[in-house]
């Protein structure tokens, strides 16, 4: 089969699958489950073929096409453009994809809006293929903003929920915000290249490295600042957590924010250096930031999105740094620098593992009945083993445990945030990072011990059971994925392109890196059973410092300006220019000027007093004033 | 006269027509009235659309079926010249699917004396569909003008609140946006010397000789500031929101959707062409306000509790963007503004009839006197989100939407970055108050009063017969939306028609007015013609 | 002279020229004889006759003496009349406007039980001055054509002699316009003098021969007296055509005036005026384009404004209804400023009056329904209110008749207006198109208000406790002939919005 | 001998202007009625003045016929008079004031 | 001597008229009025206008003021009630006079506009009644016959509006 039908496939069979659900399956959630898992199954078949197989072909039909200025054309259209980036993406879509579409039959079992899931589900798998696939700008945000759209339905799953509504629109309203940017960058770029095709602008970019600007680059970013959750657009993640937790590991961790990496590395040839220098400092101070958060909360899934938030500063710090990192590109269709492999790289091992700690945190959850208070459980590692094994291994590869797949992505992050300094780059990030990492491996170990450890501190925690096979065996499989997935010979040739731009730390900063991975995440549990001794029954850091837990539990009020921005300025704001606009508008001009026209009009009224001796003397004054104007007195 | 044309021309009669059976025929059954609105709504939407299956223009003009017939005013060069180009083909298309779901609603409503209430609104079907059909400018204005009397009376006999007053204030502002216009467009045919308000003629003596540069500016301001009040341009708005909030939901549809639409399409099927200098004279002004329009409005936007307030002041917005387009003065923001046109069209009547469907199962338009609505009822949530997501331009329901915003953006980055970035701010705004629209309508726990309504009111989901206007509008909206190229292509061609004569008419109007500076001098008094 | 000489001039004297006014005459008189000798039997007919008279003296006069019997562009009575082709649409104005007035009349004399001879008597006579009118080429005919108008009107004014509100209309109108006759007569009288002074070149003994004394003006025209003398005939005829400053008496009188008179008066008698200063400002005071212009421009900017501003708040729509004729007389006054420039005005204002004619006496046909029976028939807007919902075929006629009063298409109104403009901008007069323009938005506010208070839905208070539900008004029947009538007129109205060919020659 | 026609028209003109002051003065129908006759006879004279001076017999004519309006216009003006007086028992234009605003 | 007369008459003329405006009581204005009719009629003859003089006598002095007195009469108003005019109206009629004297003094001045003959130097022209009967009945015609019709509608209107339709007619005010 040629490609260009395979794509169609593709495309169709979510979209398919989700009209279907949304048209037929409403009330039948069984059947909605089933369809959507199967159209899941044969999604990722077709995806794998396409993945290892790479047949001939093209896909590219024109939406719109017109003519724009100064000769150029304007088209719009939708295409495909497939290389090992995005088969990288594809597989990581996939593999989470259909470990979440499993897992979910479980978790969602008894949830009476089960089809909407399901067809939200195969919505958002569409929009995330379009994002991979898309051969342009336009077609990108296209899918961009559908996936805001999937993610907004999925995240509003539990509607009566006043939080859950407030956090799908702040989800949306802040993936927005960053689109204003996103658009923006597109139509400059289109200003200054005349098309929005990813191959041409890559080869312009190539040949005229003058029509590059750092704002055109900076302003692109800002769609990775909303979709990836950067620092200053960050905050909708956290509150992304009152969406259901499948939903947490397939969007919020594995790949619609990982989106934004994807794409920057998609687009990294229109980054100039002075942009990726900004690009870096967002993610490392993202990084960081998030990290000390993550102590100050006691939601399990709120500590598990900090988590991601850090990582997703990795990434995009890692794409900065790009900047100061010798390519080592080679081969495949376009060389990708090292940044943008790093990144790529870092984001798939993070998908796994992240996807495995949250689905390891659905199933906690479920088991505890929707307790999500770390505090109000305790004591799981023996009701709930299988669980608490692939908890552990999820937690050792983000904290860098050697040899797992996190060792090797942040292993190569911090390789070039070391080097950086070499080409003219701050040791800064290095320092940043590196704390980080270590601040990592604490927080993680903080909820592991108390979530495992001790003994159950609610009713709910003490009747946890083992989830059932349907959601033990996704984290069974994204566990093995998480100890495997940084190796070479799991990528295989596959994705030369992006493989073979990822730096390796040698001699001796490898040795430091595998010293201080082991340190980080065994050290940090160590460190963490001394700290939150697991039979507490409060959070020691809150009790110690409360005014610190206190701020770093309101996110460092950063939210809390957001929110008074909102309420105290814009929703003023409008009403304060409604409130002109009844007073100006409405009322001054329209209203003033009827009613100076009325005012006029009872005057004129008034001159018809109904006596004859004033109406000849209209008639006297008349004439007169005839008289002057003909005379040209008047 | 090919069969065609003759569809053309019955897609205003047969409306018309049907209107005045109804008006004459004193009272009839319920059943044959609403057979024959049935007729006078579905014809004009199915001729839309075996036109535009048919259309394809072959000469340089870009016009297909064209055809005149004599009216008693030929000594003035006024002929009912009735032809389609590349963009009033979609525009009309728009409209015959527009009254047809807006026909199909009215008949569902409860209208009293719902015999008159379908006469007026198939005497404003008639004008719609005449306006886009409309080659001679004088009918172009003369149509638009036929639906002013069924619009003021709909709103006075079966408008909600406020209606007296709203009516009032919405026809005197219409009449003198109408009459301003109608003051440029005898302005463009007494200065074009073309002796003919027929717009293929116009243009042709333009082309040949464009109109001097002062009256190029006195004419696009007049059409400027009358066009300008129809489309409520920004302080000139204040009619939109209060009468499209008491106007009944179908006249809403109709001139929101589309009678609104008349402005733009006179500015960039006749006033850009015509008098191109004139539009570049006042391309600030125009964009300024236009911008206003987006971001002022747009905030006011967020402050509105009435929903049907919201949607009329949302469409003011968005009208913020088209003017934003036409400001461009270029092809690429043109065919932006018709996208956009036909985009807004049909999601704003959509937005108009959900927000009605809603009324029903409330009894209420102040949105924080709603909420939770959704578990009664799922599928108008789906329904209504789905409008809302295309009104704020998201891809999907609102492809078509996005396709003529985004076109907007990228022709206006050329005139000015800065009111690009001021521009695209609009996309957020239309999301905050569109995301809110929806969380305070359909989730979250229901409010008090809603409640109170739930428990004396069985509610049920929008029913079979609420369905069928509201999946026309959403089919067409969404079909057109992923193969825009079926209007684009064709605008292309007319747009480029239109704008040929634009950059060597502006040229040689520079050359002529450098010459004839020349000649004052050389003269030592300046004299009147 | 001799006798030869005139012998001569009394072969000018063609009766058969004037033959639709011989024939109004005759009927006038034998309605006089029907009902002095025909009893009460013929008492009654006498309205028949009159429509019926009329209606074939119109259906004759627009089909076999279209062309006037072979008199067009000719002068007969020694100069007196000259027979144009604007003379005959004239004609026929006054006689459908007449028709129109006799058919009111009959709805109204019958609702206030007065006898009804003298009324269509004078009706008639008073047409048959008006065409007359405008038809005269010479002070003298147009002088005494013109009293005979005023004082037949002054009487039907006060025809109405039960109630003094009727009365008081009548003095008032008399003693403004003896007034503004005396003010017209001066002006006569200064260009007679200086027209046939010796001393100055062109002087001629005829000067009040329309053509002679345009002869002499052209000579003359910054003679001073001449000057005053034609402004103050200007304002004597802008008495009649109810301009401003001389339009103090419109609303008093139209609001005391029998209905029927009252649309006559805003019909006729404006045409009338109209078709005198179409007449003088085509012909004799043409060369006074320097004076007249800015002198009429003023005049109609002011009378738009004025007639609409003081509309706006009227309550009576007899008085409202007045008022906004003196903005269309402004309107109209436009055209004939453009006139000076462009002589196809001329057919614009005619135009205009013709769709003026068919939509006022649309409106004018409603009021006269709507009146109560044996009461001062002077309405209120409130009079108005449930009118769509309870006598339906009424509310449409006055919607159609005071939407294409407002001037909004597909009416007739609007391409009047638009002809008007048409011209207005030919002749280059951009401040007063500005003026228009504002006028005609003002006008929305009270045209649309009363089309409100006809159609739109009321909202009733519930009653209290113990209060009587108000007593429903009682709406008129409408007979099959007021159905055709006014059904014909408000449809007339329509189809001429629609389609102008049968006036194309006007149009031109 | 003087007197040309300036005299003449002098002495009209007066008259007018008598009636004309009268007219804006007085209050009285009656006396109104008499000062427009005064204005006509103004009028008049002028009328047989110029016709005399200049030799033209039209303004002679056209005075027959102005006396025959004014006599008419009295004729009915004072019958509405009379009948007004029976309604309202006034002459007086301030207390005939029922039509207005 | 014709300078006598003229002065005489024109003297009578306009004091009779201005004395009519001034008059309290309308029966003296009548009266007074008389005065100024005849006062213009003699100035008819002076210019030898004899056949209009004597309409004019017949017509205004006979019939016209005849009327006006049995009018007053048989309405006997109230001759008590004092004509006060408010100063505003005095003012208004004062000035308009002033100005209108200064305007008939400017436009009737001697000049160019007019012939400069005095009355004895002019012409008679043919006002006989003899040359006015032939002249209504030529080229007059249409006009003579007219003023019948205008008279006719007099007539008409006179009858019909002094007759009451019925006693209830008189309504209250």
């Amino acid at each position: 089969m040629s490609a260009s039908l395979l794509y169609q496939f593709l495309f169709l069979i979510p979209l398919v699958s989700a009209g279907i659900i949304a048209c037929f399956l409403r009330k039948k959630h069984n059947l909605a489950a089933g369809l959507s898992v199967l159209s899941g199954a044969v999604f990722s078949a077709i995806g794998l073929y396409l993945i290892y197989v790479r047949p001939e072909g093209q896909l590219s039909l024109a939406w719109l096409s017109l003519s724009g200025p100064a000769g150029k054309s304007f088209d719009l259209s939708f295409g495909v453009l497939f290389n090992d980036l995005s088969a990288l993406m594809l597989l990581v879509l996939i593999v989470v994809g259909l470990l979440v579409q499993v897992f979910s039959l479980g978790y969602m079992k008894n949830d009476p809006a089960k089809a909407r899931f399901f067809g939200g589900l195969s919505i958002f798998m569409f929009a995330m293929l379009g994002i991979v696939l898309a051969d342009n700008l336009v077609m990108i945000f296209i899918f961009w903003e559908l996936v805001g759209f999937g993610s907004y339905v999925l995240i509003n799953h539990y509607f009566e929920k006043p939080t859950a509504v407030a956090a799908s629109k702040k989800a949306f309203i802040v993936n927005r915000v960053g689109d204003f940017g996103f658009l923006l960058g597109i139509v400059f770029v289109y200003q200054r290249f005349g098309t929005f095709d990813l191959v041409e602008l890559a080869e312009m970019a190539g040949h005229h490295g003058e029509l590059l600007s750092t704002t055109m680059g900076l302003l692109l970013f800002c769609g990775v600042l909303g979709k990836s959750a950067q620092m200053p657009l960050h905050v909708w993640l956290p509150d992304a957590m009152e969406g259901p937790t499948p939903i947490s590991a397939l969007i919020h961790a594995a790949t619609m924010v990982a989106a934004g990496i994807y794409f920057t590395a998609r687009v990294y040839f229109l980054m100039t250096p002075e942009a990726l220098k900004v690009i870096m400092w967002v993610g490392t101070i993202t990084a960081a930031f998030a990290a000390f958060v993550a102590f100050g909360q006691k939601d399990i899934k709120k500590v598990l999105a900090f988590s991601t938030l850090s990582q997703l500063g990795y990434m995009v710090a890692a794409l900065g740094l790009g900047s100061y990192a010798v390519s080592h590109g080679h081969g495949g269709e376009a060389a990708l620098a090292s940044g943008a492999a790093v990144a790529m790289f870092h984001l798939t091992t993070h998908a796994f593992f992240k996807a495995l700690l949250f689905l390891n945190s659905g199933s906690i959850i479920d088991a505890c009945h929707h307790e999500q208070d770390i505090y109000k459980m305790g004591g799981l590692s023996k009701k709930m083993p299988i669980t608490f094994v692939t908890f552990a291994i999820g937690l050792l590869a983000i904290g860098g445990f050697p040899f797992l797949s996190g060792f090797f992505s942040k292993d190569t992050i911090l390789h070039l945030a070391h080097e950086a300094p070499h080409h003219g780059g701050p040791a800064l990030v290095y320092y940043i990072l590196l704390g980080t990492a270590a601040l990592t491996g604490l927080y993680m170990a903080r909820l592991f011990v108390v979530t495992f450890f001790g003994k159950a501190r609610s009713e709910n925690a003490e009747h946890a059971k083992e989830s059932g096979p349907a959601m033990v065996l996704p984290l069974v499989v994204l566990a093995v994925l998480s100890v495997i997935g940084g190796y070479n010979w799991f990528f295989g040739n596959t994705f030369e392109s992006v493989t073979s731009a990822i730096p390796h730390a040698e001699g001796s900063f490898k040795t430091l890196m595998i010293i201080a991975g082991t340190v980080f995440s065994l050290g940090g549990i160590v460190l963490a059973w001394l700290i939150w001794n697991p039979n507490k029954e409060t959070d020691t850091l809150e009790s110690a410092m409360p005014c610190v837990f206190k701020a770093l539990a309101a996110r460092l009020y950063v939210d809390a300006a957001y929110d008074w921005y909102v309420e105290k300025i814009q929703d003023r704001l409008a009403l304060i220019l409604s409130f002109l606009d009844q007073l100006f508008i409405s009322g001054l001009m329209v209203r003033g000027t009827a009613g100076i026209v009325g005012f006029f009009g009872i005057i004129s009224r008034s001159l018809h007093v109904g006596n004859l001796g004033g109406y000849v003397y209209w008639f006297a004054v008349g004439v007169l004033v005839l008289g002057a104007i003909a005379f040209g007195i008047l | 006269m090919s069969n065609y044309s003759i569809l053309l021309l019955s897609t205003i009669l047969v409306p018309l027509l049907v209107a005045i059976v109804l008006l004459a025929a004193g009272r009839l059954p319920k059943g044959v009235t609403q057979f024959l609105a049935t007729l006078g709504f579905f014809f004009p939407a199915l001729g839309g659309l075996i036109l535009w299956r048919g259309f394809q223009p072959v000469d340089a003009t870009g016009y297909d079926y064209l055809t005149s017939l004599p009216t008693g005013l030929e000594g003035l060069g006024i002929t009912l010249k009735l032809g389609l180009n590349g963009l009033s083909m979609p525009l009309f298309f728009m409209a015959g699917v527009v009254g047809l779901a807006a026909g199909i609603y009215a008949m569902q409503s409860r209208a009293e004396r719902m015999q008159q209430y379908l006469m007026l609104l198939l005497f404003m079907q008639a004008g719609l569909m005449g306006v886009f059909a409309s080659v001679d400018i004088f009918f172009f204005y003369f149509f638009h003008e036929l639906a002013l009397i069924p619009t003021f009376i709909c709103i006075g006999v079966w408008g909600g609140r406020d209606r007296s007053s709203a009516a009032m204030e919405m026809t005197i502002y219409l009449t003198l946006g109408a009459m301003l216009s109608l003051i440029g467009l005898l302005a463009i045919y007494f200065q074009s010397g073309a002796e003919s308000f027929d717009m293929i003629s116009l243009k042709a003596a333009v082309a040949n000789a464009p109109i001097t540069g002062e009256w190029q500016n006195i004419i696009f301001g007049l059409l400027m500031f009358g066009f300008g009040i129809l489309v409520s341009l920004f302080p000139f708005h204040s009619w939109a929101p209060r009468g499209y909030a008491s106007a009944p939901t179908s006249v809403a549809m109709l001139h929101a959707g589309v009678l609104k639409k008349f402005g733009l399409y006179g500015f960039i099927q006749v006033a850009v062409p015509l008098v191109p200098a004139g539009a570049i004279h006042w391309q600030g002004l125009l964009a300024g306000l236009g911008l206003a329009g987006v971001i002022v409005i747009g905030l006011i936007t967020i402050a509105q509790r009435d929903l049907k307030e919201m949607v009329g002041l949302s469409s003011v917005m968005h009208m913020g963007y088209c003017f934003l387009g036409v400001a461009c003065v270029s092809v690429l923001g043109a065919a932006g503004v018709v996208i956009t046109m036909v985009a807004h069209g049909l999601t704003v009547a959509l937005l108009f009839l959900l927000g009605h469907v809603v009324y029903r199962r409330t009894d209420t338009y102040d949105m924080d006197d709603m909420g939770g609505l959704v578990k009664k009822t799922p599928a108008l949530a789906a329904i209504f989100s789905a409008a809302v997501f295309a009104s704020i331009g998201l891809p999907g329901p609102g492809m078509l939407n996005f396709f003529g915003e985004f076109t907007i953006f990228a022709a206006l980055w050329e005139y000015s970055r800065l009111i690009t970035a001021g521009a695209v701010l609009g996309v957020i705004i239309s999301a905050i108050y569109g995301l809110r629209a929806i969380a305070r309508i359909f989730f979250g726990p229901p409010s008090e009063a809603l409640e109170k309504h739930l428990a004396e009111n069985s509610v049920k989901d929008i029913t079979t017969a609420e369905k069928i206007p509201t999946l026309i509008l959403l089919v067409t909206m969404v079909v057109i939306g992923l193969f825009p190229r079926l209007m684009t292509d064709d605008m292309q061609r007319s747009l480029d028609a239109n704008f040929q004569s634009i950059h060597s008419g502006i040229e040689q109007l520079a050359f002529e007015e450098e010459e004839s500076e020349q000649e004052l001098a050389s003269i030592s008094h300046p004299h009147r013609q | 002279m001799n006798w030869e000489s005139y012998k001569s001039i009394a072969d000018t004297n063609l009766w058969s020229a004037i033959l639709p006014e011989f024939v109004l005459v005759i009927l006038a008189l034998s309605l006089l004889l029907l009902d002095m000798f025909g009893g009460s039997k013929g008492r009654g007919l006498v309205g028949r006759v009159t429509m019926l008279g009329l209606l074939v003296l119109f259906v004759l006069s627009l089909t076999v003496l279209r062309d006037n019997l072979g008199y067009i562009n000719q002068t007969t009575f020694s100069g007196m009349l000259l027979h144009s082709d604007f003379g005959q649409i004239m004609r026929l104005f006054f006689l459908a406007s007449s028709l129109l007035t006799a058919y009111l009349g009959s709805v109204f004399l019958k609702k206030q039980g007065l006898p009804g001879t003298e009324f269509y008597a004078i009706t008639l006579l008073v047409t048959a001055s008006l065409m007359l009118l405008s038809q005269s080429n010479n002070f003298v005919l147009l002088f005494v054509a013109l009293e005979t108008v005023t004082i037949g009107f002054y009487v039907l004014v006060s025809y109405n002699r039960d109630r003094s509100n009727s009365l008081e209309a009548g003095l008032k109108y008399l003693i403004m316009g003896g007034f503004s006759t005396a003010i017209l007569l001066m002006g006569i009288v200064l260009l007679y003098g200086i027209g046939s002074s010796p001393v100055l070149e062109g002087a001629t003994a005829h000067s009040l021969n329309f053509s002679e004394l345009r002869n002499f003006l052209e000579l003359n025209s910054d003679n001073l007296i001449a000057k005053v003398g034609v402004l103050l005939v200007v304002a004597g005829v802008a008495f009649k055509i109810g301009s401003v400053p001389f339009q103090i008496w419109i609303p008093d009188v139209y609001q005391g005036a029998p209905t029927p008179v009252t649309a006559a008066l805003a019909v006729s008698s404006k045409a009338g005026g109209f078709a005198v200063l179409i007449a003088l400002v085509s012909g004799p005071f043409k060369p006074m384009a320097d004076l007249l212009i800015p002198v009429l421009s003023v005049m109609a900017i002011v009378t738009i404004l004025f007639g609409n501003i003081a509309a706006l708040t009227q309550q009576n729509v007899k008085r409202l209804i007045g008022l906004s004729g003196v903005s269309h007389a402004g309107y109209l006054l436009m055209g004939v400023v453009a006139m000076f420039t462009v002589p196809s005005a001329q057919n614009a204002i005619v135009f205009y009056l013709i769709t003026y004619l068919l939509a006022s006496y649309a409106v004018f046909g409603v009021m006269a329904h709507v009146s109560k029976r044996g009461q001062d028939d002077a309405q209120n807007l409130g009079d108005y209110q449930d009118m769509l919902k309870e006598s339906p075929f009424l509310a449409g006629v006055l919607v159609l008749g005071l939407a294409s009063l407002a001037g909004i298409p597909p009416l007739a109104g609007f391409i009047g207006k638009l002809l008007l403009f048409y011209v207005a901008f030919e002749a280059e007069l951009y401040t007063m198109l500005a003026v228009a323009i504002v006028g005609v938005v003002i006008s929305i506010y009270y045209y649309f208000g009363w089309i409100k208070e006809a159609t739109f839905r009321i909202w009733k208070l519930p009653l209290l406790e113990g209060e009587e539900p108000e007593e429903p008004r009682e709406w008129p029947e409408v007979s099959r002939t007021a159905r055709l009538t006014l059904g014909g007129l408000a449809l007339l109205a329509l189809l001429l919005g629609l389609y102008q060919g049968p006036l194309s020659s006007l149009i031109g | 001998m003087t007197i040309g026609l300036n005299e003449f028209l002098i002495v009209s003109g007066l008259l007018f202007t008598i009636g004309f002051v009268g007219l804006l003065i007085r209050r009285n129908t009656l006396i109104l009625f008499m000062c427009l006759e005064i204005m006509l006879n103004g009028v008049n004279l002028a009328l047989i003045s110029f016709s005399r001076f200049n030799g033209t017999m039209d303004g002679n004519l056209l005075v027959f016929f102005i006396i025959t309006v004014a006599a008419a216009e009295v004729a009915v003006g004072l019958a509405i008079i009379v009948a007004l007086f029976r309604k309202r028992e006034t002459v007086f234009v301030d207390e005939l004031n029922s039509l207005k605003n | 001597m014709v300078d006598f007369l003229f002065y005489m008459f024109a003297l009578t003329t306009l004091l009779g008229a201005g004395s009519v405006v001034l008059s309290r009581n309308p029966v003296n204005a009548a009266m007074l009025l008389i005065v100024s009719f005849v006062g213009t009629a003699s100035l008819f003859i002076v210019l030898g206008a004899y056949f209009l003089a004597a309409v004019q006598l017949a017509v205004y002095a006979g019939a016209v003021i005849v009327l006006f007195l049995f009018i007053i009469m048989l309405l006997n108003v109230d001759a008590s009630r004092k004509w006060k005019p408010s100063y505003f109206t005095m003012a208004g009629g004062l000035i308009a006079g002033i100005l209108m004297v200064f305007a008939v003094l400017h436009l009737f001045k001697r000049g160019e506009n007019f012939t400069t003959d005095t009355l004895s130097e002019s012409a008679p022209i043919g006002t006989t009644t003899q040359s006015f009967g032939v002249e209504l009945f030529t080229a007059y015609m249409l006009p003579f016959q007219l003023a019948g019709i205008l008279l006719l509608i007099a007539m008409l209107g006179v009858i019909f509006i002094s007759k009451r339709t019925s006693d209830k007619g008189k309504e209250a005010v």
